[in-house]
């Protein structure tokens, strides 16, 4: 098989990542593509179960980016993200997960270019840290999700 | 008393060597113990880094890897030459791992860059603060033009020492030997350096500029810190008179020797007998007559020095 | 079983160019719950929103995915197409494969994949998707506009004409910005003041404005239609009622010699003081850091001689509340006025000044009522060198951008110099001439035609002194770059245009973005110049980019019309994308078990408790409640709620999480 | 004048050279003339400095070995006024350092720069025989190779009666770690100009 494709998830308010991300294309930098972008209102929006939820159903990586300290559209939702990642992050490593598979960054609306960086950068750290093999572990779970039997999902 | 290595250089064995002698005659009185750094060799001045890149960091890479032997932490380098070469060297070094890789298998030698080479102002920038400004015991009250030249000062990027345009620090210094330094305009234009030997005319021509800017402002001494501007404003001075039809006798000092005089220490042992422009500074009071013009000068240097220091 | 259209668009060759539109249509249309999937050329054109309206018609849809460009571009647009074609606009949703896609990759396989896998997730989210209903939020039809420059002025006079209330908010003691200290104007060189002072005087007068000099915005909340502003008005220690302006307390002030800020340091001013005759309002303010009385407690020497006992030492700041419905942001711009350039020595030679002080230097209201002098000794300078790009388009220096206007006004420099000055020589170092403007171009060529200003092609190296001379040495690059030494008696820069000092901090106050240069950034830099990405909060001028009067009033202008249009009716419709609290049946009535750490994460003020009673009123739960007016819809209470009792509309639990499992 | 309008390909041009050896983007100059104002010298070079770096950024082959052979990239002094008042950061010095290396790998030093190279090349023989620079070697070795016999003849004596000319040279202890030194950095001098 050919060098491994990580999948990463990356969750992203609406207001500054995302519009970054815009920006990244209307300036038309290149990054990798293996990405998969869903859109938050707010980072402060993004309940850390999806974070799991995203491994559980396969991702090597999950990003987790919004607007800069003091930049956020609704005030104070990045804090509160940010507040929620240190507690989840000591639990997470608490349990033995590796928590550089999680990556939490600012990008604000005028950075295409910083995410174009963030995405390579953090691609290339998950190739390093290989595939992300434990959530298969999960299978009964995902069995009873209803989620193995998935047609258009790719085979790789 | 604080220990520093030391790289004297080839010039402050033969052309610099009152610079060589002032600096170890005043370091045990301005708190500095220096220890030599053992069988150095050349840093390869202008000439590696005009023929050979690698060579112009392999020279000075000994000498870093020698020092870093001794673990010193820094290195005392009084000519500004050596000083901006071993800089740039170990900035490289520092900043460039395989090269670091490459250069240490050339000078067989395993070299980090972890010492530091400083300049003479920054040494005394450390001392100053403990004795310099106490042990005074002649103060150096002449109306002095602070030549820094170029290899001190620049490239900033690289040096972050004092600031490159209109730097301060070696006004500063003199200050406290209770010197007036004039605001002048050529405080950091190249005397023409390297072509001491094989460009005379071009060495005339910038030199001059300098020399005149100092007089015409007041200067009564120029005080250097660098053996190629010694040289080239002292030695050379011959040439430029006749280049620019001048009879300029203003003479040009090392800073530790306005220093040495300062702290009472005999002209002979600052090498002041060596000067091609023999070191003739008037006693104040008689001199009023004489140095009328620099007084005029140095007035409103002064007054142009007022805003700088605010 | 939902019926979900998928709509594939190839914005000519920016998507198809690296994705296989076609292959993705064909795999999407094997996705469970997917009833119609096509791709086409151009969506967002008229045919292409025909298709999706005939689509939910014939195939009778229960939701639309467009698989184009940034939602941000065109949701708008397709989600009024499904509501013409009778579908609930919020079962609409797009897939953006273009930024985030085909124009981010290279034409291969993997992009081909990541668009079909974004749609699929999006497709298992739309299946989720419940038909939501717009919410009507009344207007406060007053503006809030800050900074009282030319923009300022320019937006609030549009809004009150236009029949709206104003609050026009200055941190000077007076109106009239940075306009009121310039000379002339280019391309017309008219006076700046003759123009601007009736514009001020317009404003101190009009019925509809609320006029705070000498205050400052202390804080913003709320939102689009009904923000509450809380502004500082700084003790003026002058009551403004009494004070008839008569200027007694400034004539017998005992300090003196301020240095005067509108004079940009060239001029001096008393402790009391009104920045310049035509201030607007007429009426002094004591300078507490300079007054004596301040500084030792005597003097008072204004009190004892205001003839309407107006001076009151012990004013205190007063904070004014307001409720307004749209804000304009014209707080204008500052320049570089430091040791910016140590090579160029300024502040260290008297007579190497800005360009704003070289405008108070030729101003007939200026210290040298609009002779020009050299500050030095105040002779006359013979020869005067103008620098442009001193600090703009210097990366070394950390200022990239080009700060537009000085190219301009530095001809206008030396063409008022040359005027008032004829046997003068004037020379012009300059990189480029970017004279891009109505008669800008031709303005120019009239200074170096018929003025005979010297424009030298090169930057400036360094400036020293010798005997009472300014020694620039330059160089020429039109002629083969040899090096020129001017002896000059003066020396103007034109020093770059920079955001003001404390923007960033109003920018956060306000939850407007701003760029690295802390200039306030535009929703979109072509199509919406003049919104911001915060809803309601509009910009004029140079706060936003540096700019020169006419687009700064036009931009103002803009802003204007835009508030006016906010205003047009008293209740605007808002996306309902906002949280709500899970009700059920009795006896649960509700999953929420009053915590309320939603109400402590609510930056909004929008989670209210609600007593769920009974019939013989005993309260039998208190519940939390959002009030759909104050819920900007972030979710942070929805991500904190431990019962996942509150769900965000348009971003459900079902909706994402269907959306991860999707991936 | 004119140039043919083939532009060289992209790999020998001398623009892109510079960048694989010293990392400076001389496209990174917009021409403002800063570098030929402060130069002290650009009035003797037959090139300033900026019209140096115009000449590599068109990539035109005659104006790359137009700047090769010129004057001025011997005449630098390399007394960082340029780079530390380029608004655009370009490292005038570490190009020119690069230029003169080309310039002797390609045999097109210019005749007016020899003196110049002389008094590196006798510097550099003189310190690799003794370790550290010997003054009295360095200038009688470079008269020799120069034949400038009688300059300076007037300062010299003088010089010897102040004590400051060493009649005897200082030798290090360890010589052979220097002629490594050079031996080494020769070859991978070479080396690197042979991968071109």
């Amino acid at each position: 098989m050919s060098e491994f494709e990580p999948k990463i998830i990356a969750f992203v308010c609406n207001w500054c990542t995302y519009a970054g991300a815009d920006l990244t294309g209307t300036s038309r930098i290149k990054y990798e593509p293996n990405v998969r972008i869903i859109k938050n209102t707010c980072t402060g929006r993004i309940d850390f179960m999806m974070i799991l939820k995203a491994f559980a159903r396969g991702a090597d990586g999950v990003m987790v980016s919004g607007c800069h300290p003091n930049d956020c559209h609704y005030t104070s939702g990045n804090f509160h993200a940010r507040r929620r990642w240190i507690v989840f992050k000591n639990l997470l490593e608490f349990l033995g997960f590796d928590t550089r598979r999680i990556y939490f960054s600012w990008v604000s609306a005028a950075e295409g270019a910083k995410w174009a960086d963030v995405v390579n950068n953090f691609v290339n750290n998950i190739k390093k840290l290989g595939p992300f093999e434990d959530y298969k572990n999960l299978n009964p779970v995902r069995a009873s999700l209803g989620v193995l039997n998935e047609s258009a999902r790719p085979q790789n | 008393m604080i220990t520093i290595g030391y790289f004297p250089g080839c010039s402050l064995l033969g052309t610099a060597r009152e610079y060589d002698e002032s600096l170890r005659a005043i370091a045990p009185k301005i708190g500095i113990e220096l220890v030599e750094i053992p069988d150095w060799n050349c840093c390869g001045a202008t000439a590696a880094h005009s023929l050979n890149h690698t060579l112009a960091t392999a020279l000075p890479a000994r000498i870093l890897a020698l020092a870093e032997k001794e673990n010193l932490e820094e290195i005392l380098v009084p000519c500004a030459a050596c000083y901006n070469r071993l800089v740039m060297a170990q900035h490289e070094l520092m900043s460039n791992e395989p090269l670091c890789k490459k250069v240490s298998d050339i000078i067989e030698l395993d070299v980090k860059g972890t010492a530091r080479p400083i300049n003479i102002l920054e040494a005394l920038m450390k001392t100053s603060s403990n004795g310099l400004a106490q042990n005074i015991s002649k103060p150096f009250n002449y109306t002095v033009a602070c030549y820094y030249g170029c290899l001190l000062v620049r490239p900033p990027k690289v040096l972050q020492f004092d600031r490159a345009e209109d730097p301060q620090i070696m006004d500063e210094v003199m200050k406290k030997i209770g010197a007036v330094p004039i605001d002048w305009a050529y405080k950091t234009e190249c005397c023409g350096a390297g072509f001491s030997v094989s460009k005379t005319d071009i060495v005339s021509k910038l030199s001059g500029k300098i020399i005149k800017d100092a007089v015409t402002r007041g200067a009564e001494t120029i005080i250097v810190a660098c053996p190629m501007c010694h040289s080239n404003l002292d030695m050379r001075r011959k040439d430029i008179n006749q280049y620019n039809d001048s009879r300029y006798i203003i003479p040009v000092m090392y800073i530790t020797q306005a220093i040495g005089l300062a702290l009472g220490i005999d002209k002979k042992k600052l090498g002041l007998h060596r000067h091609i422009i023999p070191v003739t500074l008037p006693v104040k009071e008689k001199t009023t007559g004489k140095t009328q013009p620099a007084l005029a000068v140095s007035e409103r240097s002064a007054s142009g020095g007022k805003t700088e220091v605010e | 079983m939902s019926r979900i259209g998928v709509f594939i668009c190839h914005c000519g060759e920016n998507i198809a160019g690296t994705v296989d539109c076609a292959k993705v249509a064909e795999v999407v249309s094997h996705l469970s719950g997917v009833a119609h999937s096509v791709d086409y050329k151009y969506m967002c054109s008229d045919p292409g929103q025909n298709l999706i309206k005939e689509a939910i018609k014939e195939k009778n849809l229960s939701g639309v995915i467009v698989a184009a460009c940034s939602p941000r571009m065109h949701e708008p647009t397709f989600r009024r197409a499904c509501a013409e074609a009778g579908l609930n606009p919020f079962l609409c949703e797009m897939a953006n494969i273009r930024e985030h896609c085909s124009w981010v990759h290279e034409k291969s396989d993997g992009t081909t994949q990541k668009a079909i896998d974004l749609i699929r997730m999006l497709v298992s989210k739309v299946r989720k998707n419940k038909p939501l209903y717009p919410i009507k939020v009344p207007v406060q039809r007053t503006a809030l506009v800050i900074g009282g420059g030319i923009g300022g002025i320019q937006a609030s006079l549009d809004i009150a004409n236009a029949g709206h209330k104003v609050i026009l908010v200055e941190r000077d003691p007076s109106i009239g910005g940075h306009m009121s200290q310039l000379s002339e104007t280019f391309p017309t060189l008219d006076c700046s003041q003759c123009i601007l002072t009736p514009r001020m005087v317009e404003v101190a007068q009009h019925p509809n404005i609320t006029l705070y000099t000498y205050s400052e915005v202390e804080s913003v909340s709320g939102f689009i239609g009904n923000f509450k502003v809380k502004i500082r008005k700084k003790a003026r220690c002058v009551d403004e009622k009494l004070c008839n302006g008569c200027g007694v307390c400034i004539q017998k002030c005992t300090v003196k010699k301020i240095p005067s800020e509108f004079d940009e340091g060239l001029g001096l001013r008393p402790a009391i003081y009104v920045p310049f005759p035509q201030a607007v309002p007429n009426k002094p303010v004591i300078d507490k850091k300079n007054c004596t009385y301040f500084i030792r407690g005597k003097c008072a020497a204004c009190e004892k001689l205001c003839p309407t006992k107006a001076i009151r030492f012990d004013q205190q700041d007063e904070i004014i509340e307001a409720d307004v419905g749209g804000i304009v942001l014209a707080t204008g711009f500052t320049i570089l006025n430091t040791d910016f350039f140590p090579e160029y020595g300024y502040g260290k030679y008297k007579d190497i000044i800005t360009g704003l002080q070289y405008e108070r230097l030729a101003s007939a209201s200026g210290p040298t009522l609009g002779v020009i002098k050299r500050p030095s000794d105040g002779k006359i300078p013979e020869t005067v060198v103008f620098i442009a790009c001193a600090g703009s388009r210097d990366s070394a220096k950390g200022i990239e951008y080009c700060s537009k206007i000085c190219c301009m006004y530095t001809a206008k420099h030396a063409m008022l110099y040359k005027h008032k000055f004829h046997e003068g020589k004037a020379y012009v170092f300059y990189m480029d001439i970017r004279a891009g403007g109505k008669m800008y171009e031709e303005f120019v060529r009239r200074a170096i035609e018929e003025d005979h200003v010297k424009y030298i092609r090169g930057r400036v190296s360094k400036i020293y002194e010798e005997d009472g001379k300014l020694i620039v040495k330059g160089a020429d690059t039109l002629l083969n770059h040899q090096p020129i030494e001017i002896k000059a008696d003066m020396v103007v820069l034109a020093t770059a245009s920079i955001a003001n000092q404390g923007a960033e901090e109003l920018a956060q106050k306000l939850h407007v973005s701003y760029d690295s240069y802390h200039f306030f950034a535009e929703a979109h830099p072509k199509l919406r110049p003049v919104e911001t990405n915060t809803a309601g909060i509009f910009l004029a001028g140079a706060c936003q980019a540096p700019k020169d009067i006419p687009d700064t009033v036009a931009q103002a202008s803009g802003a204007g019309s835009k508030i006016a249009a906010l205003f047009s009716a008293t209740e605007m419709t808002r996306e309902p994308v906002i949280a709500v609290v899970h009700r059920t049946a009795p006896p649960i009535f509700s999953t929420c078990v009053g915590c309320f750490l939603c109400q402590s994460a609510c930056p909004f003020q929008a989670i209210e408790r609600e007593e769920i009673k009974a019939r013989d009123g005993k309260v039998l739960k208190v519940v939390a409640k959002v009030n759909d007016g104050l819920c900007q819809g972030c979710g942070t209470c929805v991500a904190l709620c431990r019962s996942k009792s509150i769900d965000l509309q348009g971003f459900t639990h079902e909706q994402m999480y269907a959306q991860i499992m999707a991936s | 004048m004119s140039y043919s309008l083939h532009h060289s390909t992209e790999s020998n041009s001398l623009l892109y050279k510079v960048f694989e050896n010293t990392g400076e983007t001389v496209y990174k100059c917009y021409q403002c003339g800063k570098c030929s104002a402060g130069c002290p010298l650009s009035g003797d070079m037959d090139y300033a400095p900026s019209s140096v770096l115009r000449m590599i950024q068109l990539e035109i082959p005659e104006l790359d070995s137009k700047v090769l052979s010129s004057y001025s990239i011997w005449l630098c002094l390399t007394c960082e006024t340029c780079v530390t008042r380029c608004p655009q950061e370009v490292d005038l010095p570490k190009i020119i350092d690069y230029l003169r290396s080309e310039s002797i790998e390609h045999k097109k030093v210019n005749p007016a720069a020899k003196d110049i190279i002389a008094f590196h090349k006798t510097f550099l023989d003189s310190i690799r025989t003794t370790g550290r620079l010997y003054e009295v070697g360095l200038i009688a070795g470079y008269k020799f190779r120069t034949f400038h016999l009688l300059q300076d003849v007037s300062v010299a004596p003088k010089m010897f009666l102040l004590g400051k000319l060493n009649p005897l040279p200082h030798i290090i202890k360890n010589r052979s770690a220097i002629e490594k030194i050079f031996r080494k950095s020769n070859r991978a001098h070479a080396g690197k100009e042979a991968e071109q």
